[in-house]
Parts: structure tokens; C-alpha cells; sequence
């Protein structure tokens, strides 16, 4: 029996699955993300640093921030430049606000519909009418924060430039933020509880958990490198720790653990690596969905979409915490160009996001590199995929299919990033 | 003369700074008050809540009073609601605030009178008219000038000539402020206490304005400009401003004070269940401002400069005076700083 | 005939991408605020990120296309697009003028593909980045990275209300003057490229005290000599005003 | 203060197909609506559309207060009123302008000229031809080819009037039987005395002004000569600015105006 979808549908991205069952065995599969490359590393060569995260956020239309954050920090590193507090405050608020908005649309409108067997979430009305307002008032809640800070919207924001933001929302409007925000408490447990109602498939993978980790933080704008397996390293040392290979079907590079194997990044390898420092209510809510700390637990990969309902309650408190401390002035230390080399790590909605540049006296790029979230999963999908197909054997095609499906949408890939 | 007006009322008074405070803040019971404020870059005229935040010595502001607080940049001018019966029309409440628009310029205040002639004629706008009942005007006759300033040119300024059309008229006498109540509404609702001037004081008053009179940079000779204007409408200047300068940005017409042009266009949400029909300020300098459907009467980017030049200085016969106060904002803020007084000089020659 | 008198069905609309990061879809899908009216007045029959079926035939009474056109199948799909829609508009930078992707077609592009992948260039089948109206007619352009707001909802409202949209053609120093922000370029002297930028974003840039950097793409018929001087003036090299030029622009100036 | 941008209701009772894109709608006003006058204009449109100045093709009588608009679909508004049924209800708000110069006509020879579209404003001239008094009327009217004519079965009757009817075409077809050629050739050949002359002409801009000069060449003087041209206009009353030629407001200094009150400014093919 061969199978192909040729598109994944409700994923960011262009991408599909093949694979060929034959005499009761799994013969094929691929996963072959055909999103078009748009060449991003050769690109950001010879343009000037101060232009490269409005670049990269072009990378990906759900997590610009993320990949605008990361540039500014490599840059900042290569520039010896030492943002403010306050700028590293705002930028954590554009980050979490991002994540949560993020996995919202992840669970709702592209991986919800699996559970309920339809094809998009629009099908779900009028039955989740209820669902779905408060999907809509929420979503708005967290790009309001987005915006604000990013200088007016929420998608390939404006102000936040390589040493800071270029202007910050004033007291009035970060107060109004933040009644958004305490109205969207319930609502956001709502979701939660709706996410975690859903029966999840039963799998076990051997990938490693990797995370970024920081004391007394749950780690997202950097942090050391962590697995579950005992991976211990600083941002530099990415290099060392992993590695990149191309494949012939596909237009993804594949990223392993040098020595060991496969890794999921995103947001179960969070919550799994650093539950003790999610925020109280969240933790609580982490236990009662099952997640047990400590290495080697909560190892189903489709377990990521109950994290992310765990992360968004996480980010709701973590938000408000920021907003009533962070300040409207906006003075930054302005960037000048110098001659340096520097990488970043963060947590990006999807996962561990890598950036690395060499930046010449004038400022202008000679060497950029970049690996994001789903081409650290990318291996790993692979991998439980088989295993997932070779354990349901026995179901019928449709099925089958079905299942393969949710599995690659649990991970919440992101093609047009992985490619970029 | 009967009883009540033996007493005479003061119209005319010199006061002191802390006293022109205190009857400004005074008024904040039953008026919006809007000021200059603003210092170390460029002040703006913005809501204020008290004295101290209004800059007496400012310069100009990039945008002008009148326009901004007349005649908003945008504004919904009516809507509709849909109904199964279809669209049934439903008119926006006219503002009924009281503000104090305060420390209007010579040159901004003759723009205000300009507009007047525009939106309170034939057919009078309802919004600009209701807006310009409830505002006070309080103008201040200027104690600088800058090098891009030509109101003496063209008698708008530096210190307000007019007589009317205004209501309060201040002029800082160093240690003192002259205040003049100029209308009748507010010679009947304020009341001024303070030292009648004296001769000597008017005597100082001219004396101030002569000496900001030699600060003037500016000369070009605003009369006779109609022939060479109509004979030479394709003089090389303005092909050669206009290719290698103008950008058709509009900057210098959204910052006009007298530059009255708008679209109307409607909002429609998706939803159709309210259309909004809008107006904002225009530029004739965009491309597509005098486009129809056979063509385009100001094709080329010189066409378009050119209106705005011949608009500004000359087309006196629209309203009966010229389109320009003199404020020199359009020079200032024109990003490659186009000058129609150069243009016209140019064109003079 | 008034749009209000009870329409039989609802318009059936596509939403297709090509090379680019997903975020007019995501726009629409997701971040814009009348979501839930768009969703409930158009019968989205293609549209992968909301939908995992769909009829990639049509036909379609709107189809919304983002991205640049970077590889041969694109330009068949795209034909193929055309032929089954009433109305196709362009949706976005990368769309209408090229956007970040088409950055690659400054400079040397071989190289630049192989500085991404060392190895054997396997599938690569991309070709000189282009925008879809070299391929087909496109009915409108909903411009701006992401698209704007004003001109996305026009784009939508036309298709529900039978007319003709009218998108958005003036400058952003028009809406920046709008808002009342102190000019960049003329009060700092930052190389801001509002002069020449088509509006539609509501002068965000400017806003927050940032020079524009033409995200929403030249608009139609700007006097781009004209500001490359003024940026020469204010000291830029001639590389740096190229780069500025470049960003969104890459392919108009480079021809 | 009654807003004057509150439209007034129409009811559409007929709909003629005149040529090609080309549709004359009969209109039954909402009461209060004001008659208007040969060569005035309203402001025609539908909420979420916009609006468009339309001259009236047809001026309301004694014994009706129906009147018409003749519309080409080239835009946003022409485009989506050319889909409207009998029954639909449109928006308008006018009469505007100044239209043309009646009581100057008395006891003169009234030379109409037209091209294309241009004859819509002349036609209600025509409809009260009997009241202007005139010694003579002439009209001359062009379009591309047989086609495009509009008001194609009127002529007949507007002969019998006693008016004179020339009509040319640029391309005639099969079964053509009147000029071909410019406007402008016929307006040579005719005979007029220039001081009795009176001309109203309307039609594409490069049109009246060949028009103009032809009746300049016969002595008749500048200000004998009235022309309507069109500019873009967002509100009819001479405040937002767009339809300024010179110190006119075209919309209320105008639409009609005698040749000699353009000349000179630019911007314009007079
Ligand atoms: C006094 C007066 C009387 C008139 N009388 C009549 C009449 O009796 N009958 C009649 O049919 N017409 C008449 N007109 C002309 C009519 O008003 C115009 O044709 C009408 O305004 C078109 O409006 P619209 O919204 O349909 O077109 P619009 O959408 O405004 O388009 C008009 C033209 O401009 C172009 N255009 C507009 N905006 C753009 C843009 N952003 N980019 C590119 N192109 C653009 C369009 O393609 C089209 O060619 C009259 C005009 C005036 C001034
Ligand atoms: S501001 Fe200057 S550049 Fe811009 S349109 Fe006006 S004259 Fe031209
Ligand atoms: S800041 Fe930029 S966009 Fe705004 S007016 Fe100045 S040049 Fe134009
Ligand atoms: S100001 Fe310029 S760069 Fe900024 S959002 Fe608008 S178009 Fe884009």
C-alpha cells in the first residue's frame, strides 16, 4: 500500500509525506518539505547588520520575533554591544506574547481539527461557537502585546531594532495591555482544559529533549544548552554539540545530537526540562496533565500540544509580571558597526533557534548561519513516524494516514522556516 | 446712554505672565484647551491641561492649528447602517466641545480665515462650521521669526493685522502681555482686569513688530506674479524642481495651513453591517488626485508642483486673497526643501 | 445590483502561496481583526493553512496569492490559478514587487544558492525570482509585508460588495503627516524612505521614531532619483542608498 | 445644520441601453429632491461605493418630476450602478453647478455641439427647446461609429422639432447614412452669423477645443462659447478641492462655462 500527501495541509509551510507498506512491513517514508528555499543565508551576505532582523523575521510570518530576537542578540554579541535591562524586559514580552500566540493558532486552528476529525476548525461551527470566540478574543489579547511593543503590529514588528526599540508603548496604553490580559485568565484556561481533554495516541520517542536552561528562569530568550540526555553546553558551543546534514528529497537540512541521534526541541522539551521553573499555576496544572518531571518522562511526542497549552498559561502570568515592571522610556544604546563573530540560542515558539554571523568592520555581513526549530525536529519526525506507522500496522489506510498526519502537526512544524 | 454702560469695560489690558495664567487656567472650567506645547524639538499644538505646558515662544509647528483642529485630518462625515430595507443614512452627532485654541499665530490665524472662506460659504461644512463656533481663538503675535517666514510679504503677519474673525489677541511686551479682546462673544463672556495701555505702550507695540520686521530673510515680490505665471506655465524651473527634487510626497500641502483639499471615501468592514463614509486631508501632489477616466490633467510631476505654486501664490481671484500666509511650513518640511518663494523668484527673473 | 438584497451563496475564495514566509496568510487567518466576519462571509475552498482539504480547481470567485514566484512549477500553478479565478489579487511584497526574497536577484545568484547548501544542489529547481504579474493579470495589489490592514479588508469588501477596489496609492509621509509625527528627514535627517513608500501601513515607522524602510515597496510613479540625492546630501554612500532601494525593491530597480 | 452629505433616495423606473457600456436610468426621486437644470449635475452613487458626478440627461417637466442620468461604466461607481435593475434604489444629492446659460440663447442661433457621452448635458436643452426661444438650433453631434450613438431614436423626433440634426461618425459601418469624419469638419461647413451665435458644446476635451477654434475661425467671440469640462469630485459643493482649474471650482464655479473664463490656465487643452 503506498500512501502520499502530497501537501500537508493547516501546517505553516509547504511540505508532504510518503511512505509504502509492503507485506505487512514499512518499506519507505519521507517527509519531504518542497517549500521553496529562499536562500536567506546567501542573501544576508553584504547587507548591513542593522538590516538583518527585519530580513530574517521574513523568514516566517508566525515567529518573526523569534527570529528577529536571535538575530539581534548574534549581532549584538559579534558588535559587543550590552543592551539595557529595561530593552531585555521588552523584548522578553515580545517573545512570550509571541509564543503564546503562537501555539494558540497551532492548537486551535491547526492541530484542534484532527481531534475532532475535520478538516479545519471553521467545520467545528456552530457546535464550538464558544470555542471559538474565545479563541478570537484571545488571539487579540496576545498581538495587542505584540504590537505595542513592536511598534504597531504584531507581524514583522518595526521597533525592535539591534540594541533595543526604537520606541515603547506609554504607561496608558501598557496599562490597557494589562486589563486585556487579566480578562483573558479564563479563557485561557478554557483552552487549556479543552486541549487537555483530547485523547492523545499512544507513542514513545527515543529522540533527545533539547531546551535552553537558565537559573532561576524558564528559559526563552537564552540560556545554556540542555537535554535530557545530559547535554551541557553555552551558545558557542552549538557547533560542537550538533550537526547539519542535506538530504536528497528534500529542500530541509537535518539536524542530530553529534554522537547519539535524533532531538525534539519546542515546547514538550520545555515544560519536560524546566517544570520547576514554570510559573505556580501552571506547574499545577502541568502535574494534573500528567507531566512528570525529571529525565526520560513524558517522552510522546504528541504530549507537545498539551505543553503548549501549559506554556500559554505560563506566558499569560509571566506577561503580566513584565508588564508591571517594564518602562516606557525608550533610550538605548544606538549600534556601531565593529568587526566580530556572534551566535544566539532561544527558545522560539517551535523550538531551540539558532543564529550565527561574522560581521566586518563596516558592519556588513560575510557569514551567516541559521537553523531553526523544525530542522533540529526534522530527524526526529522521521524517525517516530515509522515508528508510529509500524505500531498501527493493523489500522486501516485512512487511518492510518490520519494519525501520520496529527503526528507531524503535533510537533507544529514550521516549513517555510526550515527551509528559509 | 442709559445705566448699565456707564461702566466701562476694559477690552484692552496689559498683565503680567502669572496673571495671563491665571485667566488662561480659569477658562479650563468650561473649555478644551489647546495650546503649543512642546519645547526641545518642535512644539505642537495638542490638548493641555495647564498653563505651563502651553510654550509661548515657540517657533511654528509642523502641522497648522486651524486645519488640524477644524478640520480634522480624518473624519466620518456620515454613515450608514445596512438594513434588509437597504443602507439608511445616519448622521454623525456635530461636536459641541468649547475649546480655546490658543496661541495662534498672525499667519495661522489668517489661515483660519482663509478657511472660512472655503467651508463656511456657499455650501457650509457642518463640522468645520460647529468646530469654529465652539473654538475661541486666542492669537499671539509673534516674537520671533524664522528664515523661512514671508507673512510680510503677503500682510498676514508677523503681527495680526485683521480686526476680526478672532477673538483674543496677545502680544508679549517682555515683562508684560498685551491681551485685546477683538470679538464680541468674547468681549461679552471674558472679563479682562489689568492696566489700560497707554500711548507708550502702543508706541512699544510697533516698535516691537519693526524690530522683527529687519529679521526677515525672505524678499520676493508676491504682486505681478499672475503674468508671468500665465505666460510661461511650462518655465524650465519648475520641470527642473519638479524632475529633480519633488518627490510627490505631499508634505507640503498636509502641512498647509491653508491647503483645504480632501478625499471622500467610504469604510466598509467585512462584516457590511455599518459603512462609514470618511474624509481625510488630500495632497494634489499625488499622482492620482486629478486622474478621470480620459486621462490625467496633471500627468507630470511638473504639473502637479506647479499647481501647488500657482495655488499658493497667485489664483487670488478664488477667494479673493492669496492661498499663502507666509508660514514658510511647505519649504521647511518639504523633504529636499523646495521653495515656491525661489520658484517664483526664478520665474520673475 | 445592492449588495444587500440576500446573496444566494457565499463567494468562493482561494488563498495561494508561493516562496515566502506565510505571513499575508497568516495575516489573514490569523492576526487581522475582523477574522471572524472574513471567515464567515467567504467560502474558503483553498486556503492550506486554515483547511486541509480543498479544491486547488476552483473555480474561485477571489483568489488571494502571496509569494514570489521562484520556481518553473509556480508560474504553471499560478497560470492555472488565473484561469479559474474572477478576481486574483496580488497579496503582499513578496507578491506584487518581489519583497525580501528577491533580494537574491542583486547579487550573483549561484553564489548565493551555494552558500546555503554546500553539497550537491539535489532539487534545487529555483530560477531569478519574479512577481506574478509577469506571469499573469493580477486584478489588484494588496500591498504591504505584512499586508495591510486597510487594503486587505478593501480587497475583501470588494469581492462582497460586486465593485471595483480602490487600494491604497499616496505616500506614507501623507499618512505620517496624518498622524502628526515630526518629520524624520527633515527635523533628524534620517534616511527614511517614506517619500517614495507606498502608504497603506499607517506610517508605523515614523510612529515609533524609526526611518521607514519600504516595506509596503515603492509606490507607483515615486521620483526615486530624486530621494537617492537627498540620502547622497545627508551623507550615505552610494552602497548603503542601493541597499535601501533594494531591500523590497530588489527587482524593479535592478533591471 | 442639515448635513448636505446625507444623500437623497431614487427609485430607477426604467433602464435604456444606449450603446455598448453605455445605460440612461429613468429616476423617480424621493419627495424634496430638487429639480435641476440643463447642464447641472448630481452626485450619483451607493453607500460602500462612493460617488460620481453625473449630468442630467434629462431635466425634471412641469408634469413629472422624473428625470435621467446617462452613464458610461468606466470606474468604481459607473461600473456598479451599470448592474442595477428597474426598481433598485440609488443615492444622489444635488443638483449642482451652474448649468448652461438658457436666457442667453433668446432670439440667437444655438449651435449644440456634442461628442460621444457629451450629448448626455446637451440633451435637456434639446427636451426644452421650444422654451429657449432661439431663432435657430443647430446640433451637431459625434461618436466613434454607428454604435456608439446614444439617444439613437430621438433624433428622428428632435427633427421634427425643427431642430437641425447633423451626426458623423470616425468609423462608419455597413448602412451609414450621415457624415463621417470630426465634428469639427461639419461645424466648417455650417453657416453662422457670429454675432447671433451661441455654442454649447460638450464632449472630450481635445474635442471642444477643435470645436471652439472652428467657431473661433468664424469670428464667433469667446464668450459666446460655453464648454463643460469634466474634473474628478468627491463632494460637489467646492470643498475638497480635487476639480480646481485655475480659480474655478469646477464644480460649483461650473460645470458650464464660457471659453473665454478658461483660457489661459494650465492644466487644461484650452
Ligand atoms: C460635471 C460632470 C458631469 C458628468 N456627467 C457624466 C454623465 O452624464 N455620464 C457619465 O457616464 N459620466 C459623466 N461624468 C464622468 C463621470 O463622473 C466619471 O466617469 C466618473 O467619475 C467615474 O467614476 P467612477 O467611480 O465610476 O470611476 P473611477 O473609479 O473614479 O475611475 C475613473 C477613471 O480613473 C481611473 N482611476 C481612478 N483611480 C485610479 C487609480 N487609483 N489607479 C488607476 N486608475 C484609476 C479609472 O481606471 C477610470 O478610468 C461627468 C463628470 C463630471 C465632472
Ligand atoms: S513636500 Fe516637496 S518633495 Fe514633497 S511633494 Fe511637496 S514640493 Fe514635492
Ligand atoms: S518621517 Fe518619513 S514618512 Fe514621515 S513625513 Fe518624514 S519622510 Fe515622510
Ligand atoms: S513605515 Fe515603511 S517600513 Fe514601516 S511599516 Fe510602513 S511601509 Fe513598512
Amino acid at each position: 500500500m503506498k500512501t502520499k500527501i502530497g501537501y500537508l495541509g493547516r501546517v505553516e509551510g509547504e511540505g508532504g509525506v510518503e511512505f509504502e507498506i509492503q507485506g505487512g512491513k514499512l518499506r519507505r517514508l519521507k517527509v519531504n518539505i518542497w517549500e521553496p528555499p529562499r536562500f536567506f543565508e546567501g542573501m544576508l551576505v553584504g547587507r548591513r547588520f542593522d538590516e538583518v532582523p527585519d530580513i530574517v523575521a521574513r523568514i516566517c510570518g508566525i515567529c518573526p520575533v523569534s527570529h528577529m530576537v536571535t538575530s539581534i542578540r548574534a549581532i549584538e554579541k559579534a558588535i559587543g554591544l550590552e543592551p539595557n535591562e529595561n530593552m531585555l524586559l521588552a523584548r522578553k514580552i515580545m517573545s512570550y506574547s509571541q509564543i503564546a500566540s503562537s501555539h494558540l493558532v497551532h492548537l486551535v486552528m491547526l492541530a484542534l481539527p484532527d481531534y475532532y476529525g475535520k478538516s479545519s476548525f471553521m467545520e467545528l461551527l456552530p457546535g464550538e461557537e464558544a470555542l471559538f470566540k474565545k479563541f478570537i478574543r484571545l488571539k487579540d489579547v496576545f498581538n495587542d502585546i505584540t504590537a505595542a511593543f513592536g511598534g504597531g503590529r504584531a507581524l514583522h514588528p518595526v521597533s525592535m531594532v539591534v540594541g533595543g526599540f526604537t520606541a515603547l508603548p506609554d504607561e496608558k496604553r501598557i496599562h490597557g495591555l494589562r486589563s486585556g490580559l487579566f480578562a483573558a485568565g479564563e479563557d485561557v484556561m478554557d483552552v487549556f482544559k479543552t486541549v487537555s481533554g483530547f485523547e492523545l495516541p499512544d507513542l514513545k520517542t527515543d529522540s533527545e529533549f533539547v531546551a535552553l536552561s537558565e537559573e532561576g528562569e524558564y528559559a526563552i530568550n537564552k540560556g545554556r544548552i540542555s537535554s535530557d540526555m545530559g547535554l551541557d553546553g553555552e551558545e558557542q558551543d552549538y557547533g560542537s554539540l550538533f550537526y547539519e546534514k542535506e538530504v536528497p528529497y528534500s529542500n530541509a537540512k537535518k539536524t542530530a545530537v553529534k554522537g547519539r541521534g535524533s532531538l525534539m526541541v519546542g515546547a514538550l522539551s520545555r515544560v519536560s526540562l524546566q517544570s520547576d521553573r514554570l510559573s505556580e499555576s501552571a506547574r499545577k496544572l502541568a502535574l494534573e496533565a500528567g507531566f512528570m518531571p525529571g529525565p526520560g518522562k513524558n517522552k510522546n511526542p504528541f504530549y507537545n500540544i498539551r505543553a503548549q497549552a501549559i506554556e500559554i498559561v505560563h506566558f499569560t502570568g509571566e506577561c503580566q509580571a513584565l508588564l508591571d515592571i517594564v518602562q516606557s522610556r525608550t533610550a538605548f544604546p544606538k549600534p556601531v558597526p565593529k568587526e566580530g563573530e556572534g551566535s544566539a540560542l532561544t527558545e522560539a515558539p517551535r523550538g531551540l533557534l539558532y543564529h550565527s554571523y561574522i560581521i566586518d568592520r563596516r558592519g556588513i555581513v560575510r557569514k551567516a548561519n541559521i537553523i531553526t526549530p523544525t530542522a533540529h525536529n526534522y530527524l526526529g519526525i522521521e524517525e517516530n513516524l515509522r515508528k508510529l506507522i509500524e505500531n498501527n500496522m493493523d489500522k486501516p489506510a485512512k487511518h492510518l494516514q490520519l494519525l501520520a498526519e496529527a503526528l507531524i502537526r503535533a510537533y507544529d512544524p514550521c516549513f517555510s522556516c526550515s527551509v528559509h | 446712554m442709559n445705566g448699565e454702560n456707564t461702566f466701562q469695560k476694559n477690552y484692552e489690558a496689559l498683565i503680567s505672565r502669572e496673571l495671563l495664567a491665571a485667566w488662561v487656567e480659569g477658562f479650563k472650567e468650561n473649555f478644551r484647551l489647546i495650546g503649543p506645547a512642546g519645547g526641545k524639538g518642535e512644539a505642537e499644538f495638542r490638548e493641555v491641561f495647564s498653563f505651563n505646558e502651553i510654550n509661548l515662544d515657540y517657533q511654528s509647528t509642523m502641522l497648522p492649528p486651524g486645519k488640524t483642529f477644524l478640520l480634522k485630518p480624518v473624519e466620518e462625515i456620515l454613515s450608514f447602517n445596512i438594513t434588509p430595507g437597504g443602507p439608511v443614512a445616519e448622521e454623525p452627532p456635530l461636536p459641541d466641545r468649547k475649546r480655546i485654541l490658543f496661541g495662534v499665530h498672525a499667519c495661522d490665524t489668517h489661515a483660519i480665515l482663509y478657511l472660512d472662506k472655503v467651508f463656511l460659504g456657499v455650501f457650509p461644512d457642518p463640522f468645520y462650521r460647529a468646530r469654529r463656533e465652539n473654538t475661541f481663538i486666542f492669537s499671539l503675535n509673534c516674537k520671533t521669526v524664522s528664515g523661512l517666514c514671508f507673512c510680510h510679504l503677503v500682510g498676514t503677519g508677523p503681527f495680526l493685522k485683521a480686526q476680526s474673525g478672532y477673538d483674543v489677541l496677545l502680544t508679549d511686551m517682555g515683562s508684560e502681555f498685551l491681551v485685546e479682546l477683538k470679538s464680541v462673544r468674547a468681549k461679552k463672556i471674558f472679563s479682562l482686569e489689568g492696566r489700560p495701555p497707554e500711548g507708550r505702550d502702543l508706541e512699544k507695540k510697533k516698535e516691537l513688530e519693526l524690530e522683527l520686521l529687519k529679521n526677515f530673510r525672505k524678499d520676493f515680490k508676491a504682486d505681478g506674479l499672475r503674468e508671468v505665471f500665465l505666460s510661461r506655465p511650462d518655465h524650465p524651473v519648475l520641470k527642473e524642481t519638479a524632475e529633480g527634487r519633488c518627490l510627490s510626497c505631499g508634505n507640503c500641502v498636509m502641512v498647509c495651513p491653508t491647503c483645504f483639499c480632501h478625499d471622500i471615501y467610504d469604510e466598509a468592514g467585512v462584516s457590511l453591517a455599518r459603512i462609514k463614509r470618511m474624509r481625510r486631508w488630500d495632497a494634489c501632489q499625488d499622482y492620482f488626485f486629478a486622474k478621470v477616466h480620459g486621462g490625467n490633467f496633471r500627468e507630470e510631476r511638473q504639473a502637479r508642483l506647479r499647481q501647488f505654486v500657482f495655488h499658493k501664490l497667485d489664483y487670488e481671484g478664488q477667494f479673493g486673497v492669496k492661498g499663502t500666509v507666509g508660514c514658510g511650513r511647505c519649504i521647511r518640511w518639504c523633504p529636499t526643501g523646495i521653495d515656491l518663494t525661489e520658484i517664483a523668484k526664478e520665474m520673475m527673473k | 445590483m445592492p449588495f444587500f438584497s440576500g446573496e444566494k451563496r457565499k463567494p468562493r475564495a482561494g488563498f495561494f502561496k508561493f516562496s515566502c514566509c506565510t505571513g499575508c496568510g497568516f495575516e489573514l487567518a490569523y492576526f487581522q481583526r475582523s477574522l471572524e466576519d472574513t471567515l464567515k462571509s467567504f467560502d474558503f475552498t483553498f486556503f492550506r493553512l486554515a483547511y486541509s482539504s480543498g479544491a486547488l480547481e476552483g473555480p474561485f470567485d477571489l483568489a488571494l496569492v502571496e509569494g514570489t514566484v521562484t520556481e518553473p512549477h509556480q508560474a504553471v500553478e499560478l497560470k492555472r490559478i488565473r484561469e479559474n479565478s474572477a478576481v486574483l489579487y496580488a497579496v503582499g511584497s513578496c507578491a506584487i514587487a518581489g519583497g525580501i526574497p528577491a533580494i537574491k536577484a542583486g547579487g550573483r545568484e549561484l553564489e548565493i544558492e551555494k552558500r546555503v547548501y554546500q553539497k550537491k544542489l539535489y532539487r534545487l529547481t529555483s530560477m531569478r525570482p519574479s512577481v506574478l504579474s509577469d506571469y499573469v493579470k493580477v486584478d489588484g495589489c494588496v500591498r504591504g509585508c505584512p499586508p495591510g490592514r486597510r487594503d486587505l479588508e478593501e480587497a475583501l469588501v470588494s469581492i462582497l460588495l460586486h465593485r471595483r477596489p480602490e487600494f491604497i496609492e499616496y505616500s506614507v509621509c501623507v499618512e505620517c503627516k496624518l498622524r502628526g509625527n515630526i518629520c524624520l528627514l527633515v527635523d533628524e535627517g534620517l534616511p527614511c524612505m517614506g517619500p517614495v513608500t507606498n502608504a497603506g501601513c499607517g506610517a508605523l515607522c515614523p510612529a515609533c521614531h524609526r526611518a521607514c524602510y519600504s516595506c509596503f515597496g515603492l509606490m507607483s510613479r515615486a521620483n526615486i532619483p530624486a530621494l537617492k540625492n537627498k540620502f547622497r546630501e545627508l551623507g550615505l554612500s552610494g552602497e548603503e542608498i542601493e541597499r535601501r532601494f533594494t531591500l523590497f525593491d530588489a527587482l524593479r530597480l535592478k533591471k | 445644520m442639515k448635513n448636505p452629505y446625507v444623500p437623497f433616495k431614487a427609485v430607477i423606473r426604467g433602464i435604456g441601453q444606449e450603446a455598448g457600456d453605455v445605460k440612461t436610468f429613468l429616476l423617480e426621486p424621493e419627495s424634496g429632491f430638487p429639480p435641476g437644470a440643463p447642464g447641472q449635475f448630481n452626485m450619483v452613487g451607493y453607500p460602500g461605493v462612493g460617488e460620481a458626478p453625473v449630468s442630467l440627461s434629462r431635466v425634471p417637466m412641469e408634469d413629472s418630476d422624473l428625470f435621467e442620468h446617462t452613464i458610461r461604466a468606466v470606474g468604481r461607481v459607473t461600473d456598479f450602478l451599470s448592474t442595477f435593475r428597474e426598481g433598485d434604489e440609488i443615492f444622489l444629492r444635488g443638483p449642482f453647478g451652474r448649468g448652461w446659460p438658457l436666457n442667453e440663447v433668446k432670439g440667437k442661433h444655438l449651435v449644440l455641439v456634442s461628442g460621444g457621452l457629451g450629448l448626455a448635458p446637451i440633451r435637456p436643452v434639446v427636451q426644452i427647446a421650444d422654451k429657449l426661444k432661439a431663432r435657430r438650433i443647430t446640433l451637431l453631434h459625434g461618436a466613434r461609429d454607428p454604435g456608439s450613438v446614444i439617444f439613437k431614436t430621438e433624433f428622428r423626433h428632435w427633427r421634427k422639432k425643427g431642430i437641425d440634426v447633423e451626426l458623423t461618425v470616425d468609423e462608419p459601418g455597413k448602412g451609414w447614412r450621415y457624415h463621417t469624419g470630426i465634428v469639427t469638419e461639419i461645424i466648417r461647413r455650417l453657416k453662422i452669423a457670429p454675432a447671433e451665435a451661441v455654442a454649447f458644446i460638450c464632449g472630450p476635451e481635445i474635442m471642444m477645443r477643435f470645436a471652439a477654434n472652428e467657431l473661433f475661425l468664424k469670428d464667433v467671440p469667446g464668450s459666446s462659447v460655453y464648454v463643460s469640462p469634466e474634473r474628478r469630485m468627491r463632494c460637489g459643493m467646492g470643498l475638497c478641492g480635487h476639480c480646481q482649474h485655475g480659480v474655478w471650482f469646477v464644480c460649483k464655479d461650473g460645470p458650464v462655462f464660457s471659453y473665454r473664463e478658461l483660457r489661459g490656465y494650465p492644466d487644461a487643452l484650452f
